[in-house]
């Protein structure tokens, strides 16, 4: 009962949890969860985008996109981390991933058939992860806020490199414009979805934004990243696939259409254009890697046994 | 002058080739840290081969883009080293070992060139090269000294690599594209010769292959010919992958 | 019609990209006797292949080559089945048991269509298939049944190609691009329409992978899209390596 | 004695040493050796050209490609089986091919940069393999003289093939022209050294022609081949890379320039282009499958033991 008083009193005053502080077992499950399906995110999501690395169209572009993809597995690292703190090891999280028992997000369950889906990817998908997650950077637990912090700060430059591909693109020939076009027209609404579905369907988010892990209900968040890519499409001159979008005087918000949330739904169910795909591509990585492990491993070991050795062999010269 | 435009160009592909390679990685390691430090590598080396190319192309008024991607395969000057496919990882350690010990010897002489640009993207290099070379000799290690079977694809590894180390250490053929020959006229004190660095390889890397338990392959060498545009076979599918989109392209920018 | 051209043009896209990747088998087979199978399974298919484009160009003025070498990623229509990276030989095996199964019930039911070049394709077809499909059986039985090894990559092999079996049922979104609509108007007669076919491979294929004492893979299926031009991973890299040549030479005969 | 005085009698004849028949150690050993190199030939010459079939041209080249590469693996396995008729057997010469212990002809050490050289590989490669094949089909050996029969026919086959690319490609664009003699500029010594070493520096062919194995000399085959090539090149319209060739009038034949004989013993040291690396690719691809020809042993295996036991089945039921 002491450990809960702490806690509240913790989440009340805005300060952070830290790993040996007691808190509810209820607490500890949602962010382990909320953690790893980050982490596999991350390391899902770099197969989307390294599918570009070897035809990037200049030399310039194909070190960005390496680069980015590389900050994406450090991400997973750094999540994986944090989730760590809270009792889960690293091995059980990554198991659950290549074996299709873990969620990650949706969105890298498209395809990136063109060039400009790298663009749309940094512009659209981390632009939507930034207004997720920069809330999350105050997350009521420490190790998870301070991770956040990192990962913000690198993906609002990520965003700005699909801004830049894009513009690039939009600059370009009338068949670069195409692509761009073709390209925001495919992610738009996948984008939007990140924030997870309406407010009225999304249950577990009222506990989440009690505990102050979740700062905005998905709505709100979802408002927001409407509201900032506007005006970002107008100098871009891309237009935003949905008709009924326009600004509301009143609200001073811009009013959208309603998104198909079947379509949602059914990615999440496994069956969008690459669920399957995508973990296989992990496990596949992960089985053809295994001797390298098991060879690390054995070599540690070994190393360990010899300086072992090495210590008695020395204590005995000693007491000679 | 051409003759230092065509030596960085030389340089440069060599650079721009093996980083392409280790970009196939991204995404397929046995481990995050592995997808992360081969990507570094191939980052570091990807910026070694901008920095040249965009040296070479200024002697003919052309950009890093236009020498990488609007050149056919007989254009191309990198060594066959570095056009050979990843393999599996035993493979892809193997090789960069030899390129590693290959680029630490060449850029810390390259340091002391008379010319000031190469002199300075050597200097560069040569801090990043340190690192990556610390990176495969201790993989070496792990994997000859790992399990029977780490042992036996590290050894295969390095039989797969080993017939390309000669023509790391051939005379350049600058600009006349003679085989062989003498460094060209308009070199000395600039370029460096590789012949001079071939001793630093034999006295250290067989040492190592031993070290890590390991036989010091004994297959005979193939011609090689990279530096006059000849190149082995993985190379062709390479270059078509790399250049499609731009090609598709003339004339965009990205 | 356009609609016979587009049904065609389909059929052929998933025969050419598969005669593609067996292509790449050669050489590299397990056995010399496999180099020689995959081979002759790979000619064959290529062989539809041709059959079907040209017939499908005929109706626009284009040849086999047109189709084949100048049409961008997305005016593709083959099925994602196809465009899979050829894997191990148990996803060899797998794809092509899989489409075995399938080209097997749809060129005998092709045979009976009122178009005449189509029904004429498919009865020289059918009689190929037959091997084919005897073949890959052999072989799941020979891997499932032989080693745990074995046993482990076939396995695999159908976990990994499983998720593309629904999209090779679903019916032909012919010319209109409308996605699982009905047969198009024009082709009552002609087309086959694959939903008809699933049955089939339902009662076949489950009962097989038992016989090898593997299990039916539960995976849930990708979206697919490859009739409408919506393509997998491995795609664009194929496409590339493909076309590299005859489009570096615009206009050239060969 | 009286088996080698019958051999004697069927060399003198002209008629067919069969395997059952007595023959000397050392003639069987030449032909073991012979027949083996052919076939390891046959299988490393499928690379140079399996390395365009997924980049051809058109797909009537491609179809052509594919089935020459499977008629050179279908070569190696007939190669093969008359070799075993001898008392080697097939795993045995593998091994000594992919363990870099046996050789093969020196040809296949050089690379195909470009399409057009699978046009000289027809014209040139299976042109100077005709001639030195035909005559192999009278080879004293009944098993070999049988098997180059079936050969011979499809290499000429092939040769016409290679004729056919080279035609199209100087019928085409300048850069088809272009292509097509700097690959013919190329092959062209390399062709003419198939037929080994000038006559004076070949020891052993003096026994082989005396066996009716061999039947013409390297120097004799090479020159057919020449006045072969002339007037095909001529068809074609391109230059043979040799300043001296010049038809003789005394002699009826073609005469032509000194070859670089050192160039010759050096990729038969192994210092070509690609020896090491034809031998690599073999035998990764056998390691590769090695799992796969275990599982088809062990379920051969395991459908005999069944066999059987239905067969002991069975009788106990008669019996019973």
């Amino acid at each position: 009962e002491q450990g809960l008083a702490r806690f509240l009193e913790l989440i009340e005053s805005d300060a952070r949890v830290e790993p040996t502080d007691w808190m509810p077992a209820a607490y500890r499950k949602t962010l382990v969860r909320q953690i790893s399906q980050h982490a596999h995110s991350e390391i899902i999501g770099m197969q989307p985008e390294g599918n570009w690395i070897t035809r990037a169209p200049s030399l310039k572009r194909k070190a960005i996109l390496m680069a980015k993809v590389q900050d994406e597995a450090g991400h997973g690292l750094y999540l994986y981390s944090a989730a760590q703190t809270l009792g889960t090891d690293r091995d059980t999280m990554f198991e659950q991933l290549i074996t299709g028992k873990a969620k990650y997000s949706s969105i890298f369950n498209y395809l990136t058939p063109t060039w400009a889906d790298m663009g749309s990817i940094g512009w659209l998908v981390d632009g939507a992860a930034i207004c997720n997650q920069v809330p999350l950077c105050r997350a009521s637990y420490g190790p998870y806020g301070r991770a956040m912090v990192r990962i913000c700060k690198e993906e609002s430059f990520h965003q700005r490199q699909g801004f830049e591909i894009l513009l690039s693109l939009m600059n370009g020939t009338d068949a670069q414009r195409q692509m761009a076009q073709e390209s925001v027209n495919r992610w738009y609404a996948p984008a939007l979805m990140m924030f997870g579905p309406p407010d009225e369907d999304s249950p577990n988010s009222q506990q989440s934004m009690a505990w102050k892990i979740k700062r905005f209900s998905n709505d709100d968040l979802r408002q927001r990243f409407v509201d900032m890519l506007v005006p970002q499409a107008e100098i871009l001159g891309v237009t935003l696939p949905d008709p009924d979008l326009k600004f509301n005087e009143e609200t001073g918000h811009y009013d959208f259409g309603e998104l198909d949330w079947s379509e949602f739904y059914e990615v999440l169910k496994g069956n969008g254009q690459a669920n399957t795909v995508r973990v296989a591509k992990r496990r596949a990585a992960h089985e053809n890697g295994a001797w390298v492990r098991e060879a690390a491993r054995a070599y540690a070991d070994k190393q360990a046994a010899a300086a072992e050795a090495a210590a008695l062999a020395a204590n005995e010269m000693v007491a000679a | 002058t051409e003759a230092v435009a065509q030596y960085a160009l030389g340089l440069g592909d060599d650079a721009l080739i093996l980083a392409h390679r280790l970009g196939e990685w991204i995404a397929n390691g046995p481990e995050l840290e592995e997808d992360i430090a081969l990507g570094n590598i191939g980052l570091d080396i990807l910026g070694h081969a901008r920095s040249l190319l965009t040296y070479a192309g200024s002697a003919w008024g052309k950009t890093e883009d236009d020498l990488a991607y609007f050149r056919s395969e007989p254009e191309f000057r990198c060594r066959q080293l570095f056009e050979q496919p990843i393999g599996d990882f035993g493979q892809t350690i193997a090789r960069q070992l030899i390129a590693s010990v290959y680029f630490d010897s060449l850029y810390r002489a390259l340091m002391h060139s008379s010319d000031k640009t190469l002199a300075a993207i050597a200097a560069k290099a040569t801090k990043e090269v340190d690192y990556h070379l610390d990176h495969s000799t201790q993989w070496l290690l792990r994997l000859g000294l790992g399990t029977d079977e780490s042992a036996f694809r590290m050894q295969r590894g390095l039989d797969a690599m080993w017939p390309f180390v000669d023509e790391l250490y051939r005379a350049e053929p600058v600009a006349s594209g003679d085989f062989g020959a003498e460094l060209a006229e308009g070199l000395e004190g600039i370029a460096v010769d590789p012949r001079a660095l071939r001793a630093e390889f034999d006295a250290v890397v067989p040492q190592l292959v031993r070290d890590a338990g390991l036989t010091v392959p004994q297959t005979s060498a193939v011609r090689g010919g990279g530096r006059q545009g000849i190149h082995s076979e993985a190379f062709g599918p390479l270059l078509a992958e790399m250049q499609v989109l731009a090609r598709q392209h003339p004339g965009a920018s990205w």
